[in-house]
């Protein structure tokens, strides 16, 4: 296992739950922080803390510089293009909201395309969206492998003002190919839901073609508080600001009030600047591993486990670890998914159950809730051996 | 640590007490938790202050089953304005468990659903 | 100084700036934070650290609890009703907005009447809310020595459906009777802006009478990026929500969502869990001193820079401590408030600079900037004496 | 540490070079730092590619006015197209301070209006 040695850095990794030590696999609910991202906080708060933009004393300028530093990190992490085109929200939910309220002029009355294996965050802003314009909101499914239809999406792409779908899903697990989508569609606005990709693959913005990219930090070792949404500077320049208040503004009277600048025009109020301080902390250590050797990993886990679970649950979407991202959601026929979580918490075992914010997939695939279990660098193929076993037990207890 | 899921839970679970119908019912409640998707409807009789007779149909977890169960069983034959006093501890030591903030919504589903039906029963009452 | 004792718990306070110990008089733009905060956000990310409401193992359910005992916590410290009045957001700011959007069909076409001493956040929402609903808005002003016009409040209140208005102002230190300003306009919704009050006194919603009370964590020893809007249940139950996507749904089709329950219909996505829990750690510690005595340190040391410094500088406000906050702004001819700033930080004392996003009340009272010095529990008389020392030295280098 | 406030500075600041107007200038450009208050409008004259005359006019903190002061000096005679390529640390080196994210905005004021100003002489000469 090559990522082995990163598990130290994670000092949560070494609690015990119901006197087991934890297995955590639930990382794409949110991830766990090393200790690099923790002390980065801590050393924050500890030695320059203040508030930023507008302050000239020592401490001022050195928060804002930690903070316009880690804007310039997650630029160039996903290879935007200029700083500016990044905006610190609080998680990828702010962010796609900013983005479907923002572009609420641009898009007008034209069609908006999801898919049908989004989460609640990218369905319900474009819903709000189309019942404000009074725009058509449309689908594109997916096959019984959990694999997006592209041959429909080529058909209703073609007169599609917004496409806003997932790069990958958090319950199929399936990757989706947004560079392909990208090129169908080459006149709309190509939003991409990146909460499950790009803690967890390289993202290019710029290869990809795509317009938007939102995001959280949580699930990316990162601090919780803090997301990005990237867009392309002249979408940025067309879109309203979403939240109105101080730092988002250049001049204001008591009646009328002008837009600061990119980035500012979409961050009004104090920032989670510790978070922005922690994100950047996070980054800097994806990177020293590298997003490359993390995908692999994923997908040795992913591999692995999908062979081992085969038998022993119903595993929902792509069978190939190849096409999906790290995790796997499953049923097991009687067994409600709530139960096999908490046999399995039993065993310190930290799985989600439930719908996971994806009701209208799971309502398409006939299903109320399924379990999952989700991994990222620190987890290893050991893991997986006592994920079986306990699952193994689920079967046992819950025996008719 | 206590095992969650007790014989008492399983033997419910696997075995539901007044699980089924009751044609012409007093009141029929349904509620749901959809965060989790489980799904519980009573179906109630009344004498006066009391249930008569309980019976329910539900889909969902172990724990929001067998304590619809449990309760349909404990409930039968009681005061209603006994019933509408019963809190999460009395749940709680009923299932001889005790739960998070987020797993116990399963194990309190029957008894809101419950509730609802009885204070309807009580509305249709007063109405009349 | 009573309250000396805790200056021990901040870490920062022992920091050198320029080689002088750091003298911290800006805590009205942020403040620093015990590491009885920083302790806890550590604690959280290293041993409990997981995404809430969905999760039934065992760090999911401690990290709800945690959660949600924040938010018990702080509907205490306002003496909310019910916890249920308290929505997490990221800053006052974002209360604001989420304020003034919710309340958009209730306003309707409705008066909303703010104050001339407003925070740009307390008024660019309020602004953008005429805006959309075509609706008139109206100021209240204040006068020479920095009071709230009553007279004219009194005259303009009779048709609001709004009053947003600060308690305390963040320029002229003025604590406005809000209590007083509910009963005069007893019809309307009152809205009040309390991110320099509810760091500073004990504030009790009930008490007030109000209906929104909106403040930052950040400026009450807290972490960055949460922040409250309490509204009163009813309030709430009327409010549009602001965020869509996970969590604040409860039935999602692909066309169609119904929203849930309170708090949840106001608190999209992933909260900022970490912020939540240091943010009752910060409450806890300032309990633990007791608001009243806070207050009254603030007082003392308001009431002490005021007689040293009036010799000075041109003071902005109302004369008297009691009447005021613990901030003072001023001005000093000549000499521009960054070139104050700036002398100042060479002797690592930090005071603020600018408009303080208050650019209407500066062109009101003919200014384009001011200094400003801000106290809070950790600062002591000799830090004034520092302070006044070195504005002496501001004097001498910018003499003409 | 080096007193922000230099001698040169001051002294800048205190007696301003080339501060007044021009009247019917060529350019008169007007830029303003909101954020802070600061306020710079150059009048420029120009001869061909150089700068021939320039004065300002401004009000704000000691660091813009000195800033715009000292480049007024410089820039006189000098060719429209170095200037542009006149930069942050230069603007640093002609102070003889290190300035902060947010102070640098002050410092680097002038030279942004007079860019400006050089930028839409161009725009007019390709005009015309
Ligand atoms: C009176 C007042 N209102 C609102 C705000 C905005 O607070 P935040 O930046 O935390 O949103 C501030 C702080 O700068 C303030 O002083
Ligand atoms: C695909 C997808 N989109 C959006 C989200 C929402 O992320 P957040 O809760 O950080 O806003 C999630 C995470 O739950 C997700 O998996």
């Amino acid at each position: 296992m090559r990522l082995e040695k990163y598990r130290k850095d994670f000092p949560i990794l070494k609690i015990k739950i119901n006197g087991k030590r934890l297995v955590y696999l639930d990382s794409a609910a949110t991830s766990q922080k090393p200790k690099q991202v923790i002390e980065a906080i801590t050393d924050y708060y500890q030695n320059y803390n203040a508030n930023i933009h507008r302050s000239i004393h020592s401490l001022g300028e050195e928060a804002t510089k930690a903070y316009e530093e880690a804007r310039e990190t997650v630029a160039k992490f996903i290879n935007a293009e200029k700083p500016e085109e990044v905006i610190f929200v609080r998680n990828t939910t702010e962010a796609l909201n900013v983005a479907a309220f923002g572009l609420r002029k641009i898009v007008s009355t034209g069609k908006i395309l999801l898919s049908e294996m989004e989460h609640h965050s990218n369905l319900i802003p474009w819903q709000q969206l189309a019942k404000i314009n009074n725009a058509k909101l449309d689908f594109v499914g997916f096959d019984q492998d959990g694999y997006l239809k592209i041959e429909e999406l080529k058909q209703k792409a073609r007169n599609a003002k917004v496409i806003a779908i997932t790069q990958a899903s958090n319950v199929l697990g399936t990757i989706n190919p947004i560079k392909e989508i990208a090129e169908i569609a080459s006149d709309a606005i190509i939003v991409v839901d990146g909460a499950q990709s790009v803690p967890h693959m390289p993202v290019d913005v710029q290869e990809l073609d795509i317009d938007i990219l939102a995001f959280s930090a949580h699930k990316m070792l990162g601090p919780t508080g803090i997301g990005v949404l990237y867009a392309r500077e002249e979408l940025l320049k067309k879109m309203e600001p979403f939240i109105f208040g101080s730092e988002m503004i250049k001049e204001v009277s008591f009646n009328n009030a002008s837009w600061n600048d990119l980035p500012y025009k979409f961050e009004a109020g104090t920032p989670h600047i510790a978070g922005a301080v922690g994100f950047k902390a996070a980054i800097d250590y994806l990177q020293k591993i590298g997003m490359k050797n993390i995908r692999r990993h994923d997908q040795e886990i992913t591999d692995y486990a999908l062979k081992k679970l085969s038998k022993l649950v119903n595993i929902i979407g792509p069978k190939k670890a190849k096409d999906r991202s790290g995790l796997i959601a499953f049923t097991m026929n009687d067994v409600h998914p709530h139960d096999i979580a908490a046999i399995l918490n039993e065993d310190g075992i930290a799985i989600r159950s439930g719908h996971h914010c994806a009701m209208p997939l799971h309502t398409k695939i006939g299903i109320n809730a399924s379990a999952r279990a989700s991994f990222y660098l620190y987890n290893t193929k050991q893991e997986i051996d006592l994920l079986v076993k306990s699952l193994e037990k689920v079967k046992r207890v819950f025996e008719k | 640590m206590k095992e969650i899921y007790s014989e008492i839970i399983l033997d419910h679970w696997k075995n539901p007490r007044n699980k089924g119908r009751i044609e012409n019912a007093d009141i029929v409640i349904e509620d749901s938790n959809p965060l989790c998707g489980d799904k519980i409807t009573f179906y109630l009789d009344f004498e006066k202050e009391t249930i008569r007779d309980v019976k329910f149909e539900g889909s969902g977890c172990a724990i929001s089953q067998a304590a619809a169960s449990m309760l349909s069983e404990i409930v039968k034959g009681k005061n209603i304005y006994d019933i509408v006093k019963l809190e999460k501890d009395e749940i709680e030591k009923m299932l001889h468990v005790s739960l998070g903030p987020n797993r116990i919504k399963c194990a309190l589903l029957p008894l809101k659903a419950l509730k609802l039906g009885i204070y309807s029963y009580i509305g249709k009452k007063y109405k009349t």
